[in-house]
């Protein structure tokens, strides 16, 4: 099995350098066009949720990534060091009236990722959050 | 980064405002730039996604900023040149109630029925 | 200072996903694409080194890649644990009948380094190679 | 990766081969697909890189493995399309000297002249 592992700090600058390297790696998998899309939204949002609800932006935490890529998927590891969280909430979430006149033009994040990725993982305590994502290869090789 | 002239190119086609979005990542990095795209808008609209390869939940966020401020002034806003990608995000959050995407020839056909000049292309 | 790390095993498919992280800090950067076309090229070389004369393509050898932000420049540390290297021939590398002639088609790797960055600078032992790079920004923010 | 064909697409022109380069990175990992096309040249081969976006030394090496394969058949091997950046690199190595660089025009210019049908645009 092939592990790439990435460190950066809570800026949101970096999470387009990881958001790099997992389409790199999609591209690596054999994944199609689409389904590289799929993984750079997932990480990018799973990104964003560690420097920010994680690390709460200190920039001096940093975020790691592993990338671990073997014969039927490549599963992502996002790693903060931030307060945890009890639970996730993955329903579905849509654009609603009500939230656009409160200015709550947030909260997707974590729907997107349930839907994009075919399995994810969470691990979280008062240490941190480790969430785990996995997308399959399409057919394996022969 | 912050400069919005660099992100957003704002054009006229009669009554309509184009807002054509030029940075490659609609993310948290580009959105305050994008954002103050929305204090100048026309009663229509349309924000244009040709140039844009990735949008995430802080990029639909800043779009959201735009719905925000049309409806306050009653205005309408479409969108155009959405990936298949795009598209398929913007249904699942059915951003395509607020910002309907339009095809291109509909657009041209509007601004030729309200009797504004077409672009020569 | 911004400290970004990454470790890849030591396979060329990977020599890609620094590459792509690479191209993405130099855009964080606000270099000109030119500039980043010569940084992309000049952390390839070294990294295919790395892996293949540092590591010998020995794949549980990992190469460590850690790439510093500051006002005034990007440094890349390329950085493996081979036998090390006496000295590096930085000269001008040209195609030549002769070498065509004997199928001698490597070689420019160096070269092409010493001419793309501004600044380099070797650090090797029998522990490894650590080979820094520094790209200046063109003007400093106001 | 291993698959030539998704890698070179091989096209007639008149009585010139021409070897489109369908990946976008000539580097270690493409190279054994690229070189598979070595074997497959006309007197005048033209290699196309209009879809190159990154050539490193170990693409450089496999480059000159037509040029060598050229040179043994006493054939003529020319680049087209080739960025600014790589002609840029292309120079400092000397590739040119081995491996000219043509322009469009010109490589349809030789096929008229030598009497072979220019593809309909
Ligand atoms: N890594 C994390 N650490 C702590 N809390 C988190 C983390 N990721 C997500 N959360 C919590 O889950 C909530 C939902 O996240 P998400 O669906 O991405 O929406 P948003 O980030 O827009 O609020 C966040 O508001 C936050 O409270
Ligand atoms: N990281 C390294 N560890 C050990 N030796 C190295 C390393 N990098 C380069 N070298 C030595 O320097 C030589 C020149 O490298 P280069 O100019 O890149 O050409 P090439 O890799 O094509 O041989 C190599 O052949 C090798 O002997």
């Amino acid at each position: 099995m092939n592990r790439i592992h990435l460190h950066i700090p809570s800026d949101l600058l970096f999470e387009r350098v990881v958001r790099a390297s997992a389409a790199e790696l999609g591209t690596t998998m054999g994944f199609s066009d689409e389904r590289i899309e799929d993984l750079k939204l997932a990480v990018s949002e799973a990104v964003t949720n560690a420097i920010e609800h994680g690390n709460s932006g200190k920039r001096t935490a940093s975020v790691e990534v592993i990338f671990s890529l073997d014969q039927d998927k490549l599963e992502i590891e996002i790693i903060d060091s931030g307060p945890g969280v009890q639970s996730f909430n993955t329903d579905r979430r849509v654009v609603e009236e009500d939230n656009l006149e409160a200015g709550m033009l947030r909260g997707f994040g974590m729907y997107l990722i349930s839907e994009l990725v075919d399995q994810y993982e969470v691990q979280s305590s008062s240490e941190g959050t480790c969430l785990k994502l996995r997308i399959f290869r399409p057919n394996k090789p022969s | 980064m912050s400069d919005v002239s660099t992100v957003i190119k704002r054009e006229e086609l009669g009554d309509v405002a184009i807002l054509r979005i030029l940075t490659n990542s609609v993310d948290a990095v580009s959105a305050s730039a994008i954002e103050q795209a929305s204090s100048n808008m026309n009663p229509i609209t349309v924000l244009d996604f040709a140039d844009v390869a990735f949008i995430n939940s802080a990029g639909i966020s800043v779009l959201l900023k735009f719905v925000v401020a049309a409806r306050k002034e009653g205005h309408k806003i479409f969108c155009i040149h959405v990936s298949p990608h795009h598209q398929k995000i913007f249904k699942m959050v059915e951003m395509t109630r607020f910002m309907p995407i339009i095809e291109e020839q509909d657009l041209a056909a509007y601004v030729d029925a309200n009797g504004a000049q077409a672009p020569s292309s």
